[in-house]
């Protein structure tokens, strides 16, 4: 499973689209353009591409509150998610959902979710109705360290694994629940160790070496498309901002976000595919021009984009 | 016409349905050989297969949470909850997932499933076993709860809920499944929102739900010897909830009384009694609505402490007869 | 009388009974060292220590059921879910659990426990961390359901439900957290099943609760200046449902606007709308009940929408004058 | 942990009560004077009583809706256990919990459970109950091989865990949840396996075997007083009869009920009793009549209790 130089540069360039989006969303955020609240996942950008990476176009995802990194990878429009979080009619839930609740449905992303766990059943049943209907998709299930104690993660497991179902489970472990370590929480070494409670692979990957990633997480897709059934795999990474927007990060070191800062999966890639030849620093600078162009065209379009309208607000409850 | 079995009616509901669109699929624990605990499902795993009729693990809320990722994928799932006090369990997955998905995704997603299940008392299975409460989640957007008392009525209202596009609560009652009943062979639907006048009178207005619709019937048969006509009003669906019916037939009769199974605080019936009292209806009114419902109790095992948690016919005579003094 | 915010004076009452009785403790997801989301715990872990401020795994059904075992051997646990949403995972071990157990043992143990947590919209969290429901939980008959507006209620109702011997559904509400108001340095409780005249008057009464009395007393303000004087009622507990308060207020005015936050079909309002109107009030009555509450959708995020998606002070001033006209 | 002569002539004698018991309840339901429905353990006795050997008098356990033998091993009286399937009220639950609910408190018996599952998070309540008062008490959750897919299983575990609560969970795995069978149920061989992700011991037993469920439990019991955590516990074994009252036992062979009838636990102590020279057959048989005449006289007792009267049908809901 070599990857080829147009995989390696869509990685990186989706790592740095997530890196500024995000750092934009929080300056917004910043300066009460933003409503609400919005969780960031800067640090964890492997974790969402490399995964992502290992999907075809067809395959499905299901994301969590952190969701913006698994949508942008997932094919996701910037100018439509700005729009989003801007809550404008133009956005991807016209401005019904905000950040904790796009979804992306003609690209297979079947939605972030504001309910921890919340989407571990669904993206199961997603990946029942392909089983059913043959149609060769495979789903990504993508849920945090905490999430991995909801109740519902050992259900819809447990049912994937006795049906064999099509399907990856990949638990984006960054070491805290909220403000709650991960050890505090979760009584095991691992995540990836609960495998074994279903018989099924399970595996830990340093979730900031974005390639490593893909390929555990392409070895568990190829399973599920042959038809063996789920995996379990367990990206080891770290957010760097606060929980939410609210969060003096009281319950963690300077010292510890420093050491993870060290390990940014974005500069790392970028040494590698330098040094491996891949692309000069000067393709990759300006690739992240080009991002950050994007960038700014897509709050443009967001800025400018219609509120919705209040006559409209009954619509869309029921199909 | 044929008389059939409440529990056959509604499994020739689902049968046609898993024929007419092969995206129909059951879920649900024991559904497949044994043919569900109540045997609603019996014979279709053996017609339709093991894919089709799926035994799940004891797992409610995966089975809801399945069937709403499925049915965003253009599955059309019914799930089986095999008693009514397990929907709790699935209670996220139905309120906070099922019923929210399409609007907060900005009108964009459509999750066409069924999630049923008996409720009621009269079988001796206590509290955990016994409860019913549909009015509960009537309360959250985006969920439909129907609720059928007739063979007739079961089958049409299965039909027209798994063609629905939205997440549908369909609330089934114990004491029903041995009710036999009028059931055409030719094909027909029940649409989801419409009340249904049950009997025609002119004295006196019962709005009744689910098995509280036999019990009203007896009641008025009994009290037309008296020379009261009761007019008994089936809503059918409680969300879409068909008040206009409820209301006209108020305007008419000037007296209402609501019976219901669930515990009396908070139950359906204070949407109803609310609804009238806000309507154009108000003015018509002849004495005080009055409610018939159950004790705010959990369900007692003892069998005579179990009927006494909740109306029976006797009960409906005795209301009807207070409001019309 | 000192001014405290609802979150400090809920936080008092929190750690007076802590001081009081050794078996009150908290859990729940970062209410240890984080204070919890909203910050009601906030300084408590740091008196306390960690086995009586105990943060737990993001498992709110394991969270639910621990404290409904932890009640049962006689301790008095406090349960912190961080939004209301999530009741809905807890829903099982607090209905079927917490509430039957004392009746379906035969009335032979306790469950006093408290489970605590912000519902409401406005603050842009969307459809999954905004929806109102506390009437869901007052249909579960062994349930009690606290619903407190200010400051002097918030922490008077608190200590009377921990030291209540059932389990108690404690709902805030987010907007009510930053609210100024008197409390009293002196031991006090508010006993539950008690209504509170927030506001004399003699025109029309208002029944609100939650948040919703904030607005109605705003309401009420505004209407003065037009010489309309309203009397707002808060029920305070949704079970206990105090209808006796509601009923003679009802009595002395002749009308009533009712005022909820959560979606307007089968909420609380339709319990009171229903009670008054198989009521003594009912006679009394000049014109329909009108019921305010919030629309029938999962809460939009867009801060405009989200604003039409619940009453606010000028719709309150509008219902009240169609009531009056 | 050697078991002295009264234990082992306790367990002998608990098992049989418990049989007897449940025969009698099967022949009084198809006679019609039992309402509702109930779920009986015969075939089982072994797991219930080994167990709960291992307890001190002041424990806890929760029991499920095969709870009849937890009930009577944790010290339950047998007239008031038929007292309240017949619905009367000098019933253990006066008549208003009947099968499914029966606790007694004052033994430490938390409770039947209707919910399949639902006892697990409140024995976990119970546990840190004790360890937050120090009350030197352990509790043994039962379960059965079914309920360990429920979400709370995962839950309430991992939270005794993450808290070393001085708790056992116990499954009685009789290879069937209801109609379907344990494997096409749970994707796992033992349910014991699932200790693996929580980081705490596992154990399969022979659940047929009195001792040596005894001593398994009494190893984790110990563990759990002297404040090391939970540990979990599967005890193999199987339901003669079928689920509840209404079965046709379509999905088991005649067969399979037959070879497990063979490995009977309480004909399978009786000779160990006997061979051990514990116990003389006129003993066992001695005793035997002992219990049979306690089950008669306690049916005696129920059928002439009194029945809960109708005015006091509002009691109890709250305290
Ligand atoms: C059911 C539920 N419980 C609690 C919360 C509040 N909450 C939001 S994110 C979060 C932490 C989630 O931790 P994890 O799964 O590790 O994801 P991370 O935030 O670390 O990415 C919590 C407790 C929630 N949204 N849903
Ligand atoms: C939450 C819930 N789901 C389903 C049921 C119906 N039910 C009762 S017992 C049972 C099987 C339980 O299997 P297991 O846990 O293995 O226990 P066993 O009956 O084999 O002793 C089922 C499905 C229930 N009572 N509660
Ligand atoms: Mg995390
Ligand atoms: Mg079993």
């Amino acid at each position: 499973m070599s990857l080829t130089r147009d995989k390696k540069l869509w990685m990186y360039r989706k790592m740095l689209e997530i890196r500024h989006f995000e750092l934009e969303v929080d300056r917004l955020f910043k300066a009460n353009m933003i409503w609400g609240t919005c969780h960031l996942s800067v640090g964890e950008e492997a974790s969402a591409v490399g995964s992502i990476a290992a999907l075809e176009e067809k395959d499905m995802i299901t994301s969590t509150h952190r969701g913006h990194g698994h949508c942008l990878a997932k094919g996701g429009e910037l100018p439509r998610m700005f729009a989003e979080l801007l809550g404008k009619e133009t956005g991807y839930c016209r401005g019904r959902g905000g950040s904790m609740h796009i979804a992306d449905l003609e690209k297979g992303n079947l939605g972030a979710n504001g309910i921890v766990g919340g989407g571990i059943p669904i993206a199961t049943g997603a990946a029942l109705a392909s089983k059913m209907r043959k149609d060769g998709k495979v789903t990504l299930c993508f849920f945090g360290d905490g999430a991995a104690n909801q109740g519902c993660f050992h259900e819809a497991v447990n049912l994937a694994a006795v049906n064999k179902l099509p399907i990856v489970y990949i638990c984006e472990n960054n070491l805290y629940g909220m403000s709650v370590p991960f050890r505090k929480a979760s009584s095991v070494e691992n995540i990836a160790d609960r495998a074994t409670a279903y018989s099924i692979p399970g595996k830990v990957v340093d979730g900031n070496d974005v390639e490593a990633v893909y390929q555990a997480v392409k070895e568990a897709v190829d399973r599920a498309r042959r038809g063996e059934g789920p995996s379990l795999i367990e990206n080891k990474t770290y957010r760097w901002l606060g929980h939410s927007k609210s969060d003096a990060n009281v319950y963690r070191t300077k010292e510890e976000i420093e050491e993870w800062k060290q390990k940014c999966p974005i500069k790392r890639y970028r040494q590698k595919l330098i040094n491996e030849g891949v692309a000069s620093a000067e393709e990759l600078d300006r690739m992240e021009k080009e991002v950050e162009q994007a960038i700014q065209d897509a709050i443009e379009y967001a800025k400018n984009s219609p509120e919705p309208r209040v006559e409209d607000i009954m619509d869309g409850v029921y199909a | 016409m044929p008389e059939k079995l409440y529990i056959d009616a509604l499994r020739e509901g689902l049968r046609e349905e898993m024929l007419r669109d092969e995206n129909v699929f059951i879920l649900g624990e024991d559904v497949g050989l044994y043919g569900g605990a109540f045997g609603v499902t019996k014979g279709l795993f053996q017609e339709f297969g093991e894919d089709r009729v799926k035994d799940t693990p004891i797992s409610e809320a995966a089975i809801a949470g399945a069937a709403v990722g499925a049915a965003l994928c253009g599955m059309r799932p019914v799930a089986e909850i095999m008693f009514f006090d397990f929907f709790t369990i699935a209670m996220d997955q139905l309120v906070n997932q099922g019923a929210k998905n399409r609007y907060m995704f900005g009108g964009k997603a459509k999750v066409p499933m069924v999630i049923r299940g008996p409720m009621g008392c009269g079988t001796g299975a206590a509290a955990q076993h016994s409860q019913s409460f549909p009015a509960v989640f009537a309360h959250f957007p985006g969920l439909k709860v129907v609720m059928p008392s007739t063979p007739y009525d079961v089958k049409g209202l299965i039909k027209a809920s798994i063609r629905d596009d939205n997440p549908v609560v369909f609330a089934e009652h114990k004491l029903l499944y041995r009710v036999k009943g009028e059931v055409p062979d030719e094909e027909y639907i029940v649409p989801l929102g419409k009340a249904d006048v049950k009997r025609k009178g002119k004295d006196i207005t019962v709005v009744a739900g689910s098995i509280m619709v036999i019990r009203a019937l007896e009641a008025a048969k009994q009290l037309e010897k008296e020379g009261i006509d009761v007019e008994v009003v089936d809503p059918r669906t409680l969300k879409p909830l068909d008040m206009d019916t409820i209301i006209n037939s108020v305007k008419k009769t000037g007296r209402v009384v609501i019976v219901e199974d669930d515990p009396i605080s908070f139950g359906w019936g204070a949407e109803v009694a609310a609804g009238i009292a806000s309507s154009s209806a108000f003015d018509y009114l002849d004495a005080p609505i009055k409610r018939l419902a159950g004790l705010d109790i959990p369900i007692p095992y003892n069998p005579n402490l179990e009927k006494h948690a909740v109306p029976q016919v006797e009960d409906i005579i005795k209301g009807i007869k207070d409001t019309l003094r």
